[in-house]
């Protein structure tokens, strides 16, 4: 369910509305679900888009951890692995927590 | 044909269209040329006159009623000249001459008209091709959309050899002559509700020059040629498996899509392979002729992006299937009803 | 594309495929992805045939659009069919059949079925439509619910009167802990779903982790996503391991969108209770919108005629949803029952377990049961 | 082409029809096939193979947009059938194979549509031709009207003297075949806003046999064949005296009209000359060869009412006229506009 | 067919015009048929070519289509398209152009505009769509009227109150008043028109004989019924008889239709004035709804633009419907002037004098003006 | 101006509507503007019809006085046209005066 797919932010049109860039193909999409809790969105952001809603920003540092961890199995010993497990708590920089 | 009403999937090209055909107009309306299915009807010259010896007539029609009239990359006047003239070239045809009946509907404006007519005479110019006969009707506002233009078309086929989607052969290979999906989803993202802009630009374009330059290069090598109109590449496909009752294996890697195209597909939910090309051509070659007709395809302007996309296998007859990016493999059906964009 | 093809590398598919296997030890282990999302994945690119056998997956509930009974289909038809409307729909719903006919076959007739891919384009259709009522049917999971509240609240704000809702707003957690009390489930772990996830959270799954003791893996919507989840699912089994991973940390926080759950809790309370197709009534399980927004709610402004339409006696979707047969062990698939004509909940969108064999699986399926290709191939096209 | 917008009558065969294909279209897609402006284009056949010799081949399309599309003595499936046909039998050529697009609205039943093609399936088989390509668009609801269907047509020209609009000479007489204006009447009296109950019915029909024993009969004195369809008598008329700058005067006295399609012109202020026919044809013949033909048309039965009407002059050229019933004089022009019932 | 065919003998017409051409001895006579009825039959017959040449058919202002002024064409093109009225009309109506455009352009370009054959017809729109407004727009000399004022009656019997008349009905009577003070006017007699009559009766002519001393006959419409009336106009000059006879009087009676007239009477009321294209204003030459049907009328639901569009300056039309210049000579005929594009009132229907003399009259014109043939038939075509 | 055609009743639906034939042409017709004023209309009459109204009876009495006229043209005196002219009143057979 709930086709949702990453994009950039081009440009912002107001406080609730932005251009998002998927490959080339624009749209405007409402920002608001952040926007109006603080979570500041400007160009060059990605966020997920689902039904023409920004839902979340996109932490490029949390997706560099886990395709790390992908790229590191099979060569790495089972203890490795397991410190692996303990995955840290996502915590999203430039998020306000409220 | 199960239902009561004609639907939008009817006309999309894909299952229910193949339903509505198979089901009811061909049944009705049969004989051998028409059922073929090919995309042009061959009909033998020594028919019309016993003096004409070999060669054949090739037939074709096509009704154009795209939305909106005028797209990202061409209009309905372009289309409706390469869409004929492309039928004709899948038979292995010379194209000869064109007819051209206008729907207008009430209130359409002669700038539109003008506009169409002007590219549809630049696009017949480009073939050297003319409308040698034409009709005019309007029907009254809220009865049509603005423009819609049937052509039919006549060629002239030399070849000695059969082709069609009846005479594939397992060991074939499957060459598209380039990027797949771009006059779909160029129209579908003017669509109302939709409204993204994009670059990505229709692909409108006549084939018979690189129809011509693949027989030249491989001749009888070629098996099959078919536009992967409504319905796609995958759609397509499904019609030569069964209609030469061979299974056809795609694969998912070697398929090519411009950026642009995947990511309209991937928001709107889509698969590339089930929506239509105007300017693309799939053709099944020999596999001992394949070099060649990739050599050949890719010298020309509108195949330089021409590649193997699949293989023609004998079993299980009738079947497409697609080994996946990551080596699984599935079955790549025809598309059912009409390709909307998903939310799930 | 950034974010996507980086989690299509075959290469890597086939190391976290050995990984899954080498954890596993061929153990039989049974994993539901509780998402359509997911298992619309797995088909499109094939991952039961690169998994290792002992994995099995089991398709879940979650598709919005299969999990909506009949009778609600037939009452937003009867909305939609109400002289003057518009009725704005995702495309997604247009062929979902109701007992008699779906919105495109009422649309045939002349009704003013418009789809739209966002609510606030229904919300632009009803500003430029200012004479006409224009009804949007609100479906989806806890994902798609922010989008219907904040649009809802701006239609307050702007006062676009003649804008309606017609709410069908289904909660993942519900459901989830039917599935889970229903005995004979036969299931080892869970790929949750990352987009619901999104909004509501990790905590809201913890109880799976510590009262019914099963896994549970929050999961991205690439191939990789998908296997990384398997593997972690697969460590927790075999650690004996029992907690609420987050294996789509990059879009996923602990506590998700919280302006989104509040403007769902602003707008909308839960239903006392809700029928699921496949699944029977269950509590507290859907969202109807607050009095205070009445004016909206095409509940309370159109009459509805909230036909309960019983599922049909053939269908075993309720096995399917649970795990305990696969799909074309039931009885009707692939003859009576098939996308174009469902019997059951899993045959109606592309993301039902069902549909997602009829369409994909075939040729695997072949390959498990080789005397089934024939009829499925020729099937009754 | 001065108006802006296109209205309905542009499409109603009559003066307004002649400036859109005068002032848009033939200029823009112009060639000497089109432009001769005939029933069908001809098209030496050796142009396509050489060793094809004398002979050619005979092109032609209408879309047919009739409303309703179940009438009193007929369908628009034996329409599009016999129309195409009868623009191929004017150009004097044997009808070879035919071309379908059919333009489904979104909505129409299936039942229609199989009545519809029954209807076509019969037509064709009694001509003795096939449908041998074809093509199916379904539009959405209110962008179409049911069904809209396109036949292109294709025959084999054998005769080896000119014939066709431009070929009339002065002293030559015009020859109908039968009464005039039923098609049109029977359409028009069941549309809303009219509703009257008649006895009439369409005359739709092939004319291929009725012009094979024609041509039988009378060789070379055939000048010009032309089926008087959307326009009526008096547009075909003054389509043939321009396309050979011509006077053609017409006697009011000898046209056969039935009583009951009198009694509605009269009701509705129409002139029958003006209305719309789909199984009648206008013969221009030599006038020492008038006798064969009309005992020729005769004994045929869709000719058994065939009569002369007109005689062609030198002067003024381009010109229709009429001598009344009382033996004054009047132009006789193209229908202007739509034909729509009057008050006044 | 039956009271058609018997006014169509060619030996009958000879003998009339042989009669007409001895009582007439060959002195001038310019008669003027009021009627445009009678001028189609003039020239669709080409009677002009069978009567003697001393005989001169005046062509008058009888056109309901022709007199209406562009201002009125203008209001009932900003009712048809005011948002979700459906405006019916005769399809006479459809093609005759306002200042702008015509209803058949803005029908093109949107609006709802449908013909009927009937008032009735229109009423009855108007009960199959009643969440609409349907407007009939009336027009028609006294012949007309009555249908319109029994279809108001109904619709106020039966309730139905989405139906609106735009009321153009204008009086015979009045505009040849205004025809016969003019100064300029050149004419022996008067051909009055049988349609008209039927209701109005013969009394109101009275004082055509009278006070202007002219002879009137009460003309039927095939072309032996105009033929036999030059006859007793003619008779009438050569006895300096001066009075209102009865050609038609298979049809007219002395007193017309008394319960059409009643019907008028009761539901509608004289304007105080009213212009006619080609004419001016006339007092009283028009009617308007009574205000006790108010409730129909759509000058009192709609804002009606009422702009007046003033005659074209090059427009010589008063001058051809008094008998003064022959249309040709007007210096825009055939030019700037044609039936595609009028530019006065007697081009604008199929019956007005020039448009006649364009349609059916270039014939027998050309050999009156030989030189004019050519750009005729060429024409801006 | 008002086309007008005579047709022949077929066929009475009510008081105010009639069924009206033109060689083999039918069509419903208002006829209140007769009837209500007590002028019967039966099948068989001819009456003259304007936009779906029946405005007027025939009067076949009169029709062929006047044609009897037209066809002693020529082959009377002038003292037998000069009678002619004297036209008797029209009087309509039927015609309820009121
Ligand atoms: S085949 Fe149909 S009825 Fe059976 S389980 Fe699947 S969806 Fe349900
Ligand atoms: S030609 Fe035109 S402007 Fe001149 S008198 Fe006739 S209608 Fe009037
Ligand atoms: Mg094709
Ligand atoms: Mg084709
Ligand atoms: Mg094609
Ligand atoms: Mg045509
Ligand atoms: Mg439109
Ligand atoms: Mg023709
Ligand atoms: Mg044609
Ligand atoms: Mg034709
Ligand atoms: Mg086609
Ligand atoms: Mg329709």
């Amino acid at each position: 369910m709930c086709l949702a797919i990453p994009g950039q932010i081009v440009e912002l049109e107001s406080e609730n509305s932005a251009k998002l860039d998927v490959t080339g193909v624009r749209r405007m999409v409402d920002v608001s679900l952040l926007s109006q809790q603080g979570i500041q969105v400007v160009p060059g952001d990605w966020v997920v888009i689902h039904v023409g809603f920004a839902m979340n920003k996109i932490n490029d540092q949390e997706a560099q951890n886990m395709l790390h961890e992908l790229k590191s199995l099979g060569s790495t010993s089972l203890d490795d692995e397991l410190a692996l497990w303990d995955v840290p708590s996502p915590n999203f920089e430039g998020r306000k927590e409220s | 044909m199960k239902e009561d009403r004609i639907t939008m999937s009817h006309g999309a090209g894909g299952k229910s269209s193949h339903d509505l055909i198979e089901g009811l107009i061909r049944p009705l309306l049969s004989n051998p040329a028409l059922d073929s299915l090919d995309d042009a009807a061959v009909l033998p010259l020594a028919t019309f006159l016993p003096s004409c010896g070999e060669g054949a007539l090739a037939f074709t029609t096509d009704s154009y009623t795209v939305s909106p009239v005028i797209f990202p990359g061409g209009n309905i006047g372009d289309l409706a000249i390469n869409g004929t003239v492309n039928d004709l070239a899948m038979a292995g045809a010379r194209p000869m001459a064109l007819s051209a009946g206008l729907i207008l509907e009430e209130g359409v404006s002669t700038a539109l008209l003008r506009e169409v007519l002007t590219t549809m005479a630049d696009a017949a110019r480009r073939v050297g091709i003319a409308v040698v006969t034409g009709d005019t009707k309007v029907v009254p506002r809220g009865k049509g959309d603005g423009i819609y233009i049937n052509t039919a078309g006549v060629g002239v086929i030399e070849r000695q050899w059969p082709m069609g989607q009846g005479h594939i052969k397992p060991g074939d290979k499957v060459l598209v002559s380039g990027s797949i999906g771009n006059h779909g989803i160029a129209v579908m993202l003017t669509r109302e509700g939709i409204e993204m802009q994009s670059p990505i630009i229709s692909d409108t374009r006549p084939l018979y020059s690189l129809v011509h330059v693949l027989l030249q290069a491989v001749g009888s090598g070629v098996h099959a040629l078919k536009d992967p109109t409504r319905g796609g590449v995958a759609t397509t496909l499904n019609e030569m498996a069964v209609g030469s009752n061979v299974a056809i294996k795609v694969f998912e890697e070697a398929l090519p899509v411009d950026a642009a195209v995947r990511g309209a597909c991937e928001i709107l939910g889509l698969d590339p392979l089930t929506i239509a090309n105007e300017g693309k051509l799939l053709a099944v070659v020999s596999s001992d002729r394949v070099g060649e007709a990739l050599s050949a395809m890719r010298q020309h302007p509108d195949g330089t992006q021409a590649c193997v996309i699949g293989e023609v296998q004998d079993n299980p007859g009738g079947m497409v299937f697609l080994e996946t990016l990551l080596g699984g493999t599935r079955v790549l059906d025809m598309l059912v009803g009409d390709p909307l964009p998903r939310i799930c | 594309m950034k974010y996507m093809d980086e989690y299509r590398d075959r290469d890597l598919v086939a190391r976290v495929c050995d990984e899954i296997d080498r954890v596993s030890k061929g153990q039989p282990v049974k994993i539901m992805e509780v998402c359509g999302g997911h298992t619309h994945v797995i088909f499109k690119y094939g991952l039961e045939d690169v998994l290792p056998p002992n994995i099995e997956m089991v398709h879940g509930p979650g598709c919005p659009v299969c999990v909506l009974p009949m009778g609600r289909i037939d009452d937003a038809m009867a909305l939609a069919q109400t002289p003057g409307v518009i009725f704005t729909t995702f495309a997604d719903m247009m062929r979902v059949p109701g007992s008699q006919q779906s919105l495109i076959d009422i649309k045939a007739q002349g009704a003013d079925v418009r789809f739209v891919y966002s609510p606030l384009d229904a919300l632009k259709i009803a500003q430029q439509n200012s004479e006409r009522q224009v009804i949007f049917f609100a479906i989806g999971f806890d994902t798609t619910t922010p989008s219907t509240a904040v649009t809802i609240a701006r239609a307050q704000a702007l006062g676009v009167h003649n804008f309606k809702v017609f709410t069908n707003h289904v909660m993942l957690i519900p459901a989830l802990q039917a599935l889970l009390d229903s005995p004979e489930l036969d299931i080892s772990g869970f790929l949750a779903p990352g987009h619901v996830s999104m909004v509501i959270g990790m905590n809201p799954y913890r109880f799976i982790a510590q009262t019914y003791e099963k896994p549970v893996v929050v999961a991205g919507f690439e191939p990789l996503d998908v296997l990384q989840s398997v593997l972690m699912v697969v460590r927790q089994l075999s650690q004996d391991i029992r907690q609420v991973e987050n294996q789509y940390s990059r879009v996923v926080s602990p506590e998700g969108n919280m302006l989104a759950q509040q403007m769902i809790a602003k707008t909308m309370e839960p239903r006392e209770e809700f029928e699921w197709r496949g699944l029977g009534t269950i509590p507290h399980s859907a969202l109807r919108l607050r009095p205070e927004y009445a004016a909206f709610d095409a509940e309370a402004h159109f009459a509805i005629p909230g036909r309960h339409v019983p599922d049909h006696p053939a269908c075993q979707c309720g096995s399917v949803l649970r795990g305990r047969i696969k799909p074309w062990e039931c009885g009707v698939f692939g003859t009576a029952c098939t996308p174009e004509k469902p019997i059951g909940t899993c045959m109606v969108s592309a993301e039902g377990a069902c549909a997602a064999y009829y369409n994909y699986g075939r040729y695997s399926m072949a390959r498990e049961r080789e005397q089934l290709v024939h009829p499925l191939v020729k099937g009754d096209e």
